[in-house]
């Protein structure tokens, strides 16, 4: 409060007493009550950032909490080489004043050094980041699986070929084309634990309407329930069966017929082992035979 | 319109009989629909390359309204690439040139005037007197000469982009007409070291396979050919074979990292120009371990060796050219194949694994596979073996290698030599628009072949120049140096893709005394360097025929009209040729001889000559009763194109060189194009193989019937150095090339915005370290100098191309980043093809 | 203040134009002469001052950080940077130097718009006045504070016109503009000085940080004073000249923290009462003696007492 | 200047035959099957003028496999058409 303000008379003549100045406290205290639950519910409804704005590398997967860390200073926008990034204006459907990009017009080039991360004065974006490919800005999902040309079996791959993070972040799927009979599908896929949301494929994406846009994480993942894991993955990464292996199988088999427990199952015309060559590896053999050429 | 009213005539009358029997057509209604909207749809092949896709092209209201992959080409069955995609909108660019434009300083052509708007009179006239002018002087220069001897002043740069008509009509222009042999089309930056190589080893151009050997191979071996991009739908049917085969193999050998590595079982880096000492290390390895298939090489395979040292097809006064024993020498000699055995020697593992930097496993992995009888064995290659100061004699080592092993002619079995354009073979190569060719495998040297075509022609004797022409660097050098006057640039933008743009293309065409024209459809570099500009109608503006790499020769009908005063270039080179009598361009020994045609213009007696508009007008229709353009036919008066490919076709039937038949003109609008050589109405898929091929005669087996002996040559060719390569201030390789997006110098893609955006500029793809040490990171600006010239672009380390140490790539596409100014001009000396794939650069930041 | 006159009119008279208007044009020329710093980079390209007066890093070394938005960022949770810190420190020390609300005289952008709104109130003497209690900016700057620890996040930069209207400027406005022209109706129409006398937490909070300030407004010739009663019509903050000006007893320096050290007392004063001195002074001039003639009756008469 | 008949035809066959019946329809000149359900196969017959049209209705009657014809529908288009090359 005002220590030195102790009520002096008033031009117009009214003697504040305690009571008053209560009763002015208790109306001020209601209207900024008012004023901070409005500002709160604004608040929640600026925490679900649209689909379409990506932050900055480094920025919390959880837009509340980056919210809470960035002071709106726009150092990020000034340092980024590319015009990615832009502060949120007011109106705009994004916490306003906060940077985020849209893929679709200009995407994060993904730079080496990331400059946008290295401005921020606050750590919003979190200098932890050391690598670019380490970034999750978002993810990228092949969303429209019917308009996307390439799975119409045309040779298109625009959104691998610019993926700064290509043969990771996307692959190429390539599997037999069953209508043409004798033409590939490459079929671009996403992998999650690589794609870093940069948005370049979604430029890039030769479709009037991209095909493949970058979607906030917790819009784009699903989970697999911690309770179950694929086993063949375990076996790869233990790099050897996690239950001892079975000691090899015999089998009552007709002649002819062979049993690959492992692989093929029955093989009927077993086929003698594969013709070597008719020729020996080594030179010398051929060179010193008999009888000539 | 009437024939969609006739279509519901018809699917009225097939609705109500399968209403009386009570089935259900579901296609019938989609019929329907398709009718209604209104669109024509009709067959045309592909604008891009060389795979030689079909599409169908959808027409409304006289503009090309969309596209789609023609689901009964057997090429591509319904599919397109990404440039296949945006077919229908290369015609529509804003910048689209749509007047004649001609360079002028008050009022009157100058050439260092501003190019302004003219009629077609006033170029004509400008250009006719310009032509007259150099041809008066060549033939007052060749007074006295044989015709061995004679040289022009005015020349050509085609295309293998142009239309088999096109090329045939300026083919007859330049040679008959102009009496100039320097007519070269732009398909020497591509295919000629292939041709060379095809003439030696089996008289006869082009491949003896076709695409289905993509389904039959067991295992495909490329050399630099970056096919998952240049050719984009055959390498979605060789991965499916690869994907749906038992223990088939993809081998990739380049000198960088690229998508085809992507499905290579086996990829293979190795040092630019060791390409020739790895294939005669395969070929050793076959004759070490006898895996020689003796049956066949001896009935069928004469042993030969080409002279060495030979070169770089570089200025005559050049050091290099200087040092060289034997300068664009190439006389076949013939050794037994003791000598051949001996010659092959030297090319060990070790030797080649040193040379070449390749691992002596992948080597021998490699030569195991060829060696395997079993193994029916695939190779492809474009650039990498064509654009090489030894091209000629690489494409031979490949040959050697599949002759030793008899694996050639067979289904999935055998060398495919693949063409970077549509119709490099059908335009360039086999109706001969070279400067040293004439139709169907002739060539201009030789009395008989120039006597049978002026016969063909009805042309007096001795009218065809003997001595063969300028070729593409030629030109630019004889511009240079003031010796070719008169040069008309059509279907291509050489200024930008061919080599030493700085030192010496630019000054070529700037030079005060000579008169360029280009016709272009958009203002383009060449456009630029110009002197007057001729707009021409695009791909689907005029009728044409493209021939693809398969020998598949496939025609299109015209679908809209040029916008604009625009002109095909057929109807430009005919229209021109009415400007000249024949007393301005024959000497009076000439017209001696033929009295009739004095008086006559060059129009009457190369075009209206009683064979060429044998075809009187007529309405060109479909199957279904559409009508559509034919502006040629309504200008002229007849159907050109229909004589002209007449006249064509009988250099392949009754010509010297057997074994070049092609159909008549009406069953190529009947069917998704013909392999030649078709006889009785039957395609040939592999030459040279009795049973598909009708000229081999029975119980022969095989015969390259090409060779008076029916004998391919196996021609040795021994490892000789590149004409430059890196030194310590130029140190890194710099090797250029294409990508997926963007067809040649982009003049049609960049302006598809959608296609702009995925590939907006070139890039310079470099290895990460490389870029390091000279203080570069990704997205960086850098500075690219080779001892010619410099460019800038944004350096790429993660980027499509994976670059080894010391080698960086560019792609040609960007118009402001002419990488062609860096690039030397030399040339394979036996083909004259530039050798874009050996540049030394250094890079620094810009 | 003579009837229909504007305050200020007796200073003009007395010592020229240029001298009543002073500190007004060297307050506007700092004001705008930050925001042409920010602004050198995006229009000129020279990069200088980097960012907004939320955070700046000038000539990329000295970081600048707003104290309220890092205590803001404490409640939400997050311990920023070092570089954000030191930059709040800087400012920290320097408003607790030159006095907190300097900020509001001399670099907020929205003092601007309140100014003129004061200054069209006046000229159209609109005397409207809503009950607000000059009190409420202090509950409002509680709920700044707090609201983050209940959001998360920094609820109140949503709608911060101040940083609103600031990065707006350098980085784009889009409708803040309607922000600024409802500051400047709220100020018209509902009440003098509504908005940075009543509302603005900010001006709360700097007022708060700037009791101790050292640089200070002091009467020291209260003695000369004629009762014209401009400083009075043209000071933001009324309440704070009355008893420096006025009360014998108290020091005539204004130690309440809500003055804005904006100078504008010193401008419209003809007499020249007001000077910028530090909160320490205590020097009063002796009367009469030093002073020109021109005296006032009741002058005489208070300054005696 | 020709017009333009289209007829509907509607032929029974066993349906083992309707492969055979097939081929010989595909050598006829202007005639396109144009669905084939249990031996039902629905034909169309195009041509210049009524006599084309009959001869060719009866030469289907007597191809070797089809049980029996039956003709459905006959549309002419008078107005004068440049001449349509044959298929």
């Amino acid at each position: 409060m005002d220590k030195d303000n102790h009520s002096p008379p008033r031009p117009n003549g009214v003697n504040r007493g305690r009571r008053d100045f209560i009763v002015s406290a208790l109306r001020s205290a209601v209207g900024v009550g008012l004023a901070a639950t409005l500002l709160a519910v604004h608040q929640r409804r600026a925490d679900a950032l649209p689909a379409s704005a990506i932050r900055p590398p480094g920025a919390n997967a959880d837009d509340n909490i980056f919210q809470g860390a960035c002071i709106r200073c726009g150092l990020c926008v000034r340092d980024c080489p590319y015009d990615t990034l832009k502060l949120a204006q007011l109106g705009d459907p994004v916490a306003t004043g906060t940077p985020y990009f849209e893929a679709r017009t200009i995407p994060c080039e993904m730079c080496d050094d990331i400059p946008c991360l290295k401005a921020c004065p606050t750590g919003a974006l979190d200098p932890a980041l050391k690598e670019i490919e380490n970034a999750r800005m978002g993810l990228a999902v092949l969303i429209d699986q019917e308009a996307c040309i390439a799975f119409q079996g045309l040779r298109c791959e625009v959104c691998f070929n610019v993926c700064p993070v290509r043969g990771e972040a996307i692959t190429l799927d390539m599997r037999h084309n069953p209508r043409s009979g004798k033409h590939a599908l490459f079929i671009p896929v996403v992998h999650s634990d690589a794609c870093t949301g940069c948005g370049k494929c979604e430029q890039a994406c030769i479709l009037e309407e991209a095909a493949i846009k970058v979607l906030p994480l917790k819009l784009a993942k699903g989970a697999l329930g911690a309770h179950y894991r694929l086993g063949w993955q375990q076996k790869a990464r233990a790099g050897e069966a996690l239950v001892t292996p079975d000691t090899p199988h015999q089998y009552n088999l007709p002649s002819g017929a062979s049993y690959d427990h492992g692989g093929q199952g029955l093989m009927l015309d077993s086929p003698g082992d594969a013709e070597a060559p008719p020729f020996s590896s080594n030179p010398l053999d051929t060179l010193n035979r008999k009888g000539g050429i | 319109m009437k024939q969609s009213r006739r279509e519901f005539m018809k699917t009225h009358a097939i609705a109500a009989t399968a209403a009386a029997a009570g089935i259900t057509l579901p296609g019938l209604t989609s019929a329907k629909a398709n009718a209604d909207d209104g669109i024509r749809w009709d067959k045309v092949p592909c604008r891009f390359c060389g795979t030689g896709c079909s599409v169908l092209v959808g027409e409304k209201d006289g503009k090309v309204v969309a596209t789609q992959g023609d689901p009964d080409a057997p090429v591509n069955r319904g599919l397109n690439c990404i440039k296949g995609y945006f077919l229908s909108k290369i015609m529509y660019g804003a910048d689209r040139l749509t007047q004649p434009l001609l360079r002028k300083k008050d009022g009157k052509y100058a050439k260092d005037g501003d190019f302004e708007p003219v009629s077609w009179d006033e170029a004509f006239d400008v250009m006719a007197e310009k032509w007259k002018a150099a041809i008066k002087q060549s033939m007052e220069e060749n007074k006295g000469k044989p015709v061995e001897e004679i040289t022009s002043r005015v020349g050509m740069f085609g295309s293998g982009q142009w239309t088999v008509f096109e090329g045939y009509a300026a083919s007859k222009l330049y040679k008959a007409g102009f009496r100039s042999n320097n007519i070269d089309p732009n398909a020497r930056h591509c295919m000629a070291s292939a041709v060379g190589a095809f003439i030696r080893a089996f008289g006869a151009d082009e491949p003896m396979g076709c695409y289905d050997d993509l389904e039959h191979a067991d295992a495909f071996v490329l050399w630099g050919a970056n096919m998952a991009e240049n050719h984009p739908v055959l390498w979605s049917r060789l991965t499916d074979t690869r994907l749906t085969k038992e223990e088939c193999e993809v081998h990739v050998l380049s000198t960088f990292e690229h998508r085809s590595f992507e499905l290579a079982d086996h990829g293979v880096i190795f040092k630019p120009q060791t390409d020739l000492a790895i294939l005669n290390y395969i070929a050793n390895y076959i004759v070490q371990n006898d895996a020689v298939n003796w049956d066949f090489v001896n009935q069928h395979v004469n042993f030969t060796k080409t002279p060495t040292d030979i070169g770089y097809g570089l200025r005559p006064e050049h050091p290099l050219e200087q040092a060289a024993k034997n300068p664009g020498k190439g006389k076949l000699e013939g050794i037994d194949f003791e000598a051949y055995k001996k010659a092959l020697e030297p090319y060990t593992a070790e030797y080649v694994s040193e040379l070449s930097g390749v691992s002596v496993e992948s080597l021998e992995r490699l030569a195991k596979l060829y060696a395997d009888p079993k193994k029916k064995i695939v190779s492809y290659w474009t650039m990498g073996f064509n654009q090489h100061v030894r091209g000629v004699w690489v494409n031979g080592l490949m040959y050697n290698v599949h002759l030793l092993t008899g694996k050639i002619s067979e289904p999935g079995n055998g060398p495919f030599s693949l063409t970077g354009q549509p119709s490099a073979c059908g335009t360039a190569r086999e109706v001969g628009t070279f400067a040293h060719r004439l139709p169907a495998d002739l060539v201009v040297k030789k009395k008989e072949h120039r006597d049978f075509c002026e016969k063909q022609w009805q042309l007096p004797e001795g009218t065809l120049p003997g001595k063969v022409g300028y070729h593409a660097v030629l030109q630019s050098r004889m511009l240079k140096d003031g010796k070719l006057n008169c040069y008309w640039v059509s279907t291509n933008n050489n200024m930008q893709a061919g080599p030493n743009i700085n030192e010496e293309m630019y000054p070529g065409w700037r030079n005060p005394d000579n008169f360029i024209v280009v016709s272009e459809a958009y203002p383009t570099v060449s456009a630029m360097a110009a002197d007057l500009i001729l707009p021409v109608a695009m791909w689907a503006e005029k009728e044409g025929a493209f021939g693809n790499a398969e020998r598949r020769t496939q025609f299109w009908r015209q679908q809209v009209k040029a916008p604009g005063e625009s002109r095909s270039d057929l109807w430009q080179f005919v229209e021109f040729s009415k400007r000249f009598k024949t007393e301005e361009v024959w000497p009076e020994e000439l017209l001696a001889k033929k009295p009739e045609v004095r008086g006559k213009t060059l129009f009457d007696v190369l075009y209206a000559n009683g064979v060429v508009n044998k075809y009187p007008k007529q309405t060109v229709t479909d199957s279904r009763g559409n009508e559509y353009l034919s502006d040629e036919m309504d200008h002229f008066g007849f159907y050109l194109q229909k004589g002209l490919y007449e006249e064509y076709r009988v250099f392949g039937k009754d010509g010297p060189k057997k074994g070049h038949d092609l159909a008549e003109f009406d069953a190529y609008h009947k069917t998704r194009g013909l392999r030649w050589p078709v006889v009785d109405g039957k395609e040939t898929l592999w030459r040279y193989r009795e049973g598909y091929d009708p000229f081999v005669p029975k119980g022969a087996g095989i015969a390259f019937y090409g060779r008076p002996d029916n004998r391919a040559n196996i021609i040795f060719a021994p490892y000789e150095p590149p004409a430059e390569a890196p030194d310590e201030d130029f140190d890194l390789w710099l090797t250029t090339g294409r990508i997926l997006e963007h067809w040649h110098t982009g003049s049609m893609t960049l302006r598809v915005p959608e296609l702009y955006r995925s590939a907006p500029h070139a890039l310079v793809y470099m290895h990460p370290k490389d870029a390091e040490k000279r203080g570069l990171k990704r997205g960086d600006e850098a500075k690219i100098a080779s001892r010619r010239g410099e460019i800038a672009c944004r350096v790429e380390t993660k980027g499509r191309n994976k670059m080894p140490e010391g080698m960086a790539f560019i792609p040609f596409f960007d118009a402001g980043r002419l990488v062609n100014k860096l690039v030397l001009d030399a040339t394979d000396p036996l083909s004259k093809e530039t050798d874009f794939k050996k540049v030394a650069v250094k890079i620094m930041p810009a | 203040m003579k009837p229909g006159a504007h305050p200020g009119a007796e200073a003009i008279a007395a010592k020229g134009w240029l001298a009543a208007h002073r500190y007004l044009l060297w307050r506007r020329a700092t004001q705008l002469g930050i925001l042409g710093l920010f602004l050198l980079g995006p229009w000129f390209g020279w990069w200088l001052v980097k960012g907004n007066i939320a955070s700046s890093l000038t000539l990329d070394a000295l970081p600048l950080t707003d104290p309220l938005l890092i205590a803001q960022q404490f409640a939400a949770g997050h311990w920023p940077l070092t570089t954000a810190l030191i930059g709040a420190l800087i400012v920290l020390l320097f408003y607790l130097l030159v006095g907190g609300r300097v900020y509001c005289a001399w670099v907020c952008p929205i003092n601007i718009v309140t100014d003129a709104a004061e200054w069209l109130r006046r000229r159209l003497k609109i005397r409207g006045q809503m009950r607000l209690s000059p009190h409420i900016r202090y509950w409002l700057l509680g709920a700044v504070i707090l609201l983050p620890l209940a959001t998360g996040a920094l609820a109140w930069e949503l709608v911060n016109p101040v940083t609103l209207v600031y990065r707006g400027l350098i980085f784009g406005m889009g409708v803040a503009w309607t922000v600024v022209i409802g500051l400047f109706l709220f100020d018209l129409l509902i009440g003098r000085r509504a908005w940075c006398g009543h509302l603005c937490p900010m001006g709360a909070f700097y007022g708060l940080l700037g009791e101790g300030a050292l640089l200070r407004i002091s009467a020291t010739r209260r003695d000369r004073c004629d009762d014209c009663l401009d400083c009075f019509a043209v000071c933001p903050e009324q309440q704070v000249i009355r008893p420096s000006l006025k009360d014998a007893d108290h020091t005539p320096v204004i130690l309440a923290g809500h003055c804005t050290n904006c100078g504008r007392c010193i401008d419209v004063c003809a007499r020249d009462v007001f000077r910028f001195t530090t909160r320490f002074s205590r020097t009063t001039f002796p009367p009469a003696e030093v002073e020109k003639p021109h005296q006032n009756p009741i002058h005489q008469q208070e300054v005696s007492t | 200047m020709s017009d333009y008949h289209v007829c509907g035809m509607l032929l029974h066959a066993r349906p083992e035959k309707t492969p055979r019946v097939a081929d010989a329809l595909g050598e006829l000149q202007g005639v396109e099957l144009h669905a084939n359900e249990g031996g039902r196969m629905v034909v169309t017959i195009e041509g210049g003028d009524y006599d084309t049209c009959a001869g060719m209705m009866t030469r289907l009657a007597c191809l070797d496999g089809v049980s029996s014809s039956s003709f459905i529908y006959h549309e002419i288009d008078k107005e004068s058409v440049p001449e349509e090359p044959q298929p």
